[in-house]
């Protein structure tokens, strides 16, 4: 079986889905690999280490034409749609419930694709998980980017001009990336606050530092999956209630909180907003699913009543070289799964198969 | 005379021996010197005893005590160099027994020609009574840790019973001082009854708690020869077995404090298989072994590679800090230690990494899965401090369990397994772990912080 | 009464010896790791064997021809020969894992 | 005696002389405070914060009328020069020997001035010391933007997605600012190596966790008053052969190292630059004295041969808030020290005095 | 013969109160009511020996004895209840010399009339020679610790000349027992010579050695208590002797050890002035107390208040999780701990918080100098680790000082100050720090983390 | 030799209670923390004080008329009470500062 490696197209992409590392891996294990020329470039994998791990460079065009597998990042750029020959397998995030316009069009290419965001949260899927690789990256991130946005340290230091009191910093959303995002926050040397919806969470900030608020719910807000259930109004307003008093003191707030395939929740407004210190940043990493503070923007950061609100839509490529890593070991656990003895094994029984096939052979599965 | 006085010197090292040996005993790093010690002075004792006197003694007697002790130490090394390891506690209780039947004979063979001194009597039936009660008791002790007799047998108010027969003996034994009969037949009514009490006090005990049974016959033993040396006035055995019987009962007191057990429990009968077995459905997925910090410090402080594997207790427990303390110990006393960090132990990615890396653990210590797995087939213990599923050998076996297919720490390989955790409760899985009942594996419940302090400390004392 | 103040007269010595003995025996055990509980019983229990003595006291004021009490005493002193060698042997060896390292 | 606080004119600057708290201790020492509109406000210090600490609140030129002490961060501004009134007093940084044109012109006011900057390096005078506050916070943001530009994370990360080895910092230069660059790299999990002249800065460097890497040198390179003497050219060859393999190896790179008063060392060669690794990212503190890399260049983030080199004059002010308050302590300090019973207390026998005076009366002093 | 009875069970009971004492002597939280228990038992046997005998005795020895026995105790209980806690050794010294003129009272009074008994006569000279070298030498060292004899003289070749006075003691001791001539004379030349060897013995000796022969003559009066048990066959004062002459030869040997010196080296005579004094010119700036890592326990366990104050010292030792485990374990014990923070400890600033925040310690912990410089005079102990000039009083109190005008932190205004450092080196200022000289100031020498841990595991035990 | 062999006879229980009695008095000592040192010396020095049960036996076999005996075996008792007193209350003193804190 052949494996073709995409350059990325979307802007401000830097990722890529093979690594020379993973390349070699699979080449280790039967497979031949093309990719195109500079596909891994951005996250400073040269060509020539590609082609060390024995990796053939070509053109785009030789690598659809050569290729069973076509991996990527990103779902298949307009530009790259032409390029499908039928019967090709295509697996990277597709998003197919947000993207029905280019299912469609892939569909229509009679090929197979598998979505890597569709991995189920199930412990033998746990290295194929692209969500949980990508956002513990994203929650470090979160973190650098606050601190750097922030005019303030985050440790406490008492030096000869003075104490410093150290920066607190507050995290809804104690999931995978805010998770990451307490323990380098903490590190940093912050005072970390933390509060999530599952009350089993709770247990999970404190393990690493912070303090945990629980809001008391009536409300079975139990989690599903490893997913949390969606928050009902009730919740939300005591959860205001509650959070409040550590909002208006926090420097730094980062939002994780999301369920998965619904909104993001409104967990911060304007009026919220207003009260909170001056100079203190907010760091958004739901903005795309629509944002858990009122006034953020994808890519943009606002500045309104003193505080900087930063929404960032694709933290995982700021850290490039480690997120491709990651997407590759991925990639490669999935691949692996998928493919036994250089056959296609596409067992519609198996959780993970019936969760990311897409397209099967032209025929839509889900969007 | 001379011989007399060469006779107590002896005698008087022998009783310093024995307590020097017993002190020795005590720490692990003079045990077996101490044992040595001990087992020179009984040969000076034995040799002292078969030639220091001032009798002209027949050949035939001096032939027949060193056939008799050729036999003895035959025997007695063979089956003791012979028996594997795992059977060395029914072979205790095998030599206990022996023991006492040693003095419940003795106790019949002097009491004709003693019934004019009640003191003597009274002592001769101490010996044989306790003696007895020492050696059936004994023997059923072994029996039961030999598999001969595995289910404690339990005869509806036992306890009840036990008394009666125990106060029959007693009031035979008061009659038999006071009235010192000439015909013996009363003390062999006495040595019957007493062999039948041991033999109930014992049976309806449980394998579990037979370890404590066994050292309780021991002191008992111990007295039986105490009473025989005031029979004698014989200083070697009165020394040696009040110490045996002092501390026996120390000793006994001690191992149901080890076992959670306490001392009343295990007087007035409530022995019992207390087994610990995991879940409400108990009992059919085997046993699990608790064990104490001090057994956890031993394992780990006499090993030469240890691996750690951390899991979200460790986090939970906040225990990041005495785990390094620990390791770094451990290394200072010529340990490997290691720690194989599971890519999911804990509840995000690289948790483990925060923690032990906030602890100041050497980076070079963390191996990952891939590269630790072939490892453990060579590692003396493996401490496993709060990690569950991560270890659960259903990922590598049991298709229906929903952890299957997730790689494992192959922590089976290892010679020897010490879990740190609170209960038998379930990890995050929620699936029970069979891990905990290997043979291999010891528990040590408790906080993990809590425990490896506790094990720090005990391996300081070492 | 009048017995019991003599048995004390009598043997106040024994009676400092059997307390001193005792105070020696618990003193001993008091700070043992849980670990030496085992070995610690066996070597008591070979030290126990010191009953030996007694047997062959037994063996050595017999009348030579006295067969049934010389037979009784013979096993008197194997049954005791077997506490003392087998206890100080089990115990030597339940002992070897504690043997220090290289 | 009345304190005038003016607003910073200087491009990117963000500090403030005094903030609300320590005008409040001026005033509680029975100072008078007056302040311009808005001095504080980009370090987040709002003028009713001032007013509520009792600081007047008025325009530039009122300020200049009735302060007796002008206290700046920078040296004047051009703009500012005219308010000058004879007698006053001027305090703040100055770099009299960089700047003689402006020494001229503010002597030309008949002012006294002292510089901030100069205030030496002895224990009594440690607390005034605004060099070592300013230089504390540039390391710590000198590591955050590092660790912003790089595309990799610090620590290392074991997941199910593979691990991550964690990054390499290399920093030049154990002072102030290299001192708490080790620690906060170390504290974000990287594993951190670093080097300088002094050798008793080894066990320092170890301390906080650091791999010193020691040059043996025959020349006797050693410290006066805290600060290092200039190297040998010998020194600079050995260091970089000892230093290179490192060097290779990083994946983050500050440097720190200046000898006081001399243009700063130059450590690493365009030649090393290309042997490093690609996507590594070099933060020259340096830069402003000249730089300690060779192209790196002031306020600018260049690209070349795969590595980012980011030069930085200001970082101070990027951490407005921090800064503002410990350079604000040290000015209390100093003031304090100078005025004894509301009367300026110039004692030029004093190391102090003697060290900082720049203009007394309209005579230049130092240039 | 029933009063014999009683008198025996009377003494067996004193035995074991005085083992069981002594025992609970061994551990802080049972040495008071331990030192209760061997009193008791010491009362039951004085008045058991007043009352219980078959004599007939004269009324006035009864009034004399009880005469004696309340100027004792009121003389006794005045000494001991008024004496400052600091003169607490002198005091047992003295008390010790008491109890040896005791046992050489009793020597010279009982000679005359046991001249026909080798045996006694040899367990009088024994106890006489022993008593009085015990009461001497102890009354030199009271005088000594007293301050009424302040130097150690030493006469040239004082070590053969006391040789020979010891020599010419026990020869004549031999032909007393020997010879047993009627005349006591020789007794008297006996007892003068005993009584000058312990005045030589203990003449040349320094004062801070002084403890390890308190201990030791303290052991002697216990062997001349035994000897006297042998000579009446009193089985009380044959075990409480022999106890405390074992127990305190043990005891000396246990001081030397603490205070890092050989047994030997005390023995031979070798004792001396050892009193640590810093830097080369030495002697001028007093004298500096070192103290064992289980004194500094002891002081921070039995403290209200502890304020810790990290230095340099702490950053270079990494004992920043040591020193947080320590500070865990005194708050679990009651004790309220903060630490000082002073702003330029270290080399860098905001180094202690680093180290700190590592170790996890609270941030509500730490406390900076403004805030904490009032709070030392309520603080019953500073641990000082690894700091120095920022708590070096030379800032406030000397002009010509590098440091002077720098601000710091008032550590002599608590009770007491222990300081962990290595040596008496400088800091880095480079200057000589009179707060190691301050009375209350001890010093535990060595790494800080070593130390750190060291007074963990004594505190632990206690 | 023969002296020494019959002592042994003679005296063979006595001997093992010093035996015995040494061997407590070491095995409760070995494990005393330093700072108990003082206190725990404090402590045997009273318990020695036993010898002045030696001085009340001297005046209870004294002669009513020994006129100078009797004055010294009073001050021995006075001395032998000075002692035990002393020592026991002294060692009380310096124990009250191990008093557990409320
Ligand atoms: N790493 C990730 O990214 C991630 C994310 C989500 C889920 N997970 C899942 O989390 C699990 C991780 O496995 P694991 O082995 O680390 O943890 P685990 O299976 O959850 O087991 C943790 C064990 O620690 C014990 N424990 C808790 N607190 C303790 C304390 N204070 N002292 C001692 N023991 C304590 C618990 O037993 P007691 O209650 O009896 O003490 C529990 O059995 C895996 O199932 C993984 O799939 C991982
Ligand atoms: N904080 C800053 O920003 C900064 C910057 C530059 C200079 N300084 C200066 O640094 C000094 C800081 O004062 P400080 O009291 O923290 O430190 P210090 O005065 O330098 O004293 C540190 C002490 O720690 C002891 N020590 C070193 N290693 C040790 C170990 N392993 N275990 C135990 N003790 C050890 C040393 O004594 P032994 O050798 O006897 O063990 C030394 O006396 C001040 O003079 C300050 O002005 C501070
Ligand atoms: N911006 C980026 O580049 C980027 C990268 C990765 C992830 N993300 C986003 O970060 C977010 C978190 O990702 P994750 O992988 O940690 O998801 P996750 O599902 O693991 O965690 C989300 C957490 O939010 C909690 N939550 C849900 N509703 C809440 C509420 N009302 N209040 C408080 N907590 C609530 C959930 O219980 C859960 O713990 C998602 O929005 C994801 O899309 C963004
Ligand atoms: N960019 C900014 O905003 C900003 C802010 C503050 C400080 N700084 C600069 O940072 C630098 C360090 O400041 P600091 O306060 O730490 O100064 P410092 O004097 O405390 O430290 C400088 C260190 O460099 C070392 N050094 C000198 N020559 C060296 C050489 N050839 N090789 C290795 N080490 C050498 C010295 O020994 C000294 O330890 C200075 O250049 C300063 O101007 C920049």
């Amino acid at each position: 079986m052949k494996i073709g490696i995409i350059k990325e197209l979307r802007p401000g992409e830097k990722r890529v889905a093979v690594t020379p590392q993973v390349a070699k891996d699979f080449i280790a294990r039967g497979f031949e690999v093309v990719a195109e020329h500079h596909a891994g470039l951005d996250s400073h994998f040269q060509d020539k280490d590609y082609e060390e791990a024995g990796v053939k460079i070509t053109d785009k065009a030789s690598v659809f034409r050569e290729a069973d597998i076509i991996v990527k990042v990103n779902p298949p750029a307009e530009d790259d749609l032409p390029y499908f020959r039928e019967g090709q397998i295509f697996i990277g995030l597709l998003f197919p419930y947000n993207n029905t316009e280019l299912i469609k069009q892939m569909a229509e290419k009679k090929i197979t694709a598998f979505a890597m965001e569709l991995i189920p949260r199930i412990s033998r899927a746990q290295n194929m998980d692209v969500l949980s690789s990508q956002s513990n990256l994203a929650g470090y991130k979160a973190v650098i980017i606050g601190a750097d946005a922030l005019e303030k340290i985050f440790p406490l230091m008492m030096t000869a001009a003075g104490t410093i009191r150290p920066a607190r910093v507050l995290i809804y959303g104690v999931g995978v990336a805010g998770l990451q995002a307490i323990a380098t926050a903490k590190r940093l040397g912050a005072v970390v606050e933390a509060t999530d919806i599952r009350p089993e969470t709770k247990e999970e900030a404190e393990s690493l530092g912070a303090k945990f608020l629980q809001v008391e719910a009536d409300t079975k807000d139990v989690s599903e999956g490893g997913y949390a259930k969606e928050a009902s109004e009730e919740f939300l307003r005591k959860q205001r209630e509650l959070v409040d008093n550590s909002l208006f003191q926090a420097d730094l707030v980062i939002t994780t909180a999301l369920v998965m395939g619904r909104k993001a929740p409104r967990l911060i407004t304007e009026e919220q907003i207003k009260q909170m210190k001056h100079g203190a940043v907010i760091v958004d990493m739901a903005v795309e699913q629509g944002g858990n503070v009122e006034l953020s923007q994808p890519d943009k950061i606002i500045e309104k009543h003193g505080v900087k609100i930063i929404g960032k839509t694709n933290l995982p490529s700021l850290l490039a070289v480690n997120a491709s890593e990651l997407y590759a070991k991925n990639m490669f656990n999935f691949v692996t799964f998928l493919v036994k003895d250089g056959q296609l094994n596409i067992d519609k029984e198996d959780e993970i198969i019936e969760g990311t096939l897409v397209i099967e052979n032209g025929n839509i599965l889900k969007s | 005379m001379d011989t007399h006085a060469i006779l107590n010197i002896a005698y008087l090292i022998a009783a310093v021996t024995f307590m020097t040996g017993m002190k020795m005993l005590g720490s692990p790093k003079t045990a077996r010197r101490g044992n040595q010690i001990a087992a020179v002075g009984m040969t000076i004792a034995i040799l002292a005893t078969i030639f220091l006197h001032d009798k002209q003694i027949d050949p035939l007697i001096y032939i027949l005590i060193f056939a008799a002790i050729a036999v003895g130490t035959f025997i007695g090394w063979y089956i003791a160099v012979k028996v594997e390891m795992t059977k060395m506690p029914e072979l205790v209780s095998f030599f206990n027994g022996m023991g006492g039947a040693t003095a419940a004979l003795i106790g019949l063979l002097e009491y004709t020609h003693n019934t004019d001194s009640a003191y003597k009597i009274a002592m001769i039936v101490a010996g044989l009574l306790i003696g007895s009660v020492s050696f059936s008791g004994s023997m059923i002790a072994w029996a039961k840790l030999n598999g001969s007799m595995r289910k404690p047998i339990r005869l509806p108010n036992y306890n009840i019973f036990n008394l009666i027969i125990l106060i029959a003996a007693l009031a035979l034994a008061v009659f038999i001082v006071v009235q010192r009969p000439e015909s013996p037949i009363y003390l062999y009514a006495l040595f019957a009854l007493a062999l039948l009490y041991g033999v109930m006090f014992v049976i309806p005990i449980g394998g579990a708690d037979m370890p404590v049974v066994i050292s309780l016959l021991n002191s008992f033993t111990g007295l039986a020869a105490a009473f025989g040396g005031f029979l004698y006035d014989n200083m070697a055995m009165l020394t040696g077995g009040v110490l045996v019987g002092s501390a026996g009962t120390i000793l006994t007191i001690a191992m149901t404090k080890a076992m959670n057990r306490s001392l009343t429990n295990v007087i007035f009968g409530a022995f019992g298989d207390t087994d610990l077995t995991g879940g409400e459905d108990g009992g059919t997925k085997g046993t699990v072994k608790s064990v104490t910090p001090s057994d956890a410090g031993i394992l780990l402080n006499y090993a030469n590679n240890v691996i750690i594997v951390p899991g979200y207790g460790l986090a939970v427990a906040q225990a990041q800090h005495a785990i390094h303390e620990l390791e770094e110990l451990l290394e200072k006393k010529g340990v490997n230690v290691k720690y194989a960090i599971h890519p999911v132990a804990g509840r995000m990615p690289g948790h483990m990494n925060v923690l032990l890396a906030e602890a100041n653990v050497d980076y070079d210590k963390l191996v990952d899965m891939d590269d630790i797995n072939p490892q453990f087939k060579n590692t003396d213990v493996v401490l496993v401090v709060g990690a569950n599923d991560v270890v659960n050998p259903a990922a590598k076996k049991n298709p229906a369990s929903p952890i299957y297919g997730m790689p494992i720490l192959d922590v089976e390989d290892a010679k020897n397994i010490i879990v740190l955790k609170r209960s038998m409760k379930p990890g995050y899985a929620g699936i029970d772990n069979e891990l905990f009942y290997n043979p291999k594996t010891s528990m040590l419940f408790g906080d993990a912080k809590d425990s490896i302090t506790k094990i720090i400390n005990e391996i300081k004392n070492m | 009464m009048e017995g019991f103040f003599d048995f004390i007269n009598n043997n106040i010595e024994m009676i400092y010896i059997v307390v001193l003995m005792i105070f020696v025996g618990i003193e001993l055990i008091s700070h043992v790791p849980a670990v030496l509980h085992t070995p610690l019983m066996s070597g008591a229990n070979a030290i126990h064997g010191v009953v030996i003595i007694g047997a062959i006291l037994v063996m050595l004021h017999m009348e030579p021809d006295n067969y049934a009490g010389l037979a009784i005493g013979f096993i008197a002193v194997v049954l005791g020969t077997l506490n003392v060698v087998g206890g100080f042997v089990v115990t030597d060896r339940m002992l070897e894992m504690f043997k220090t390292k290289k």
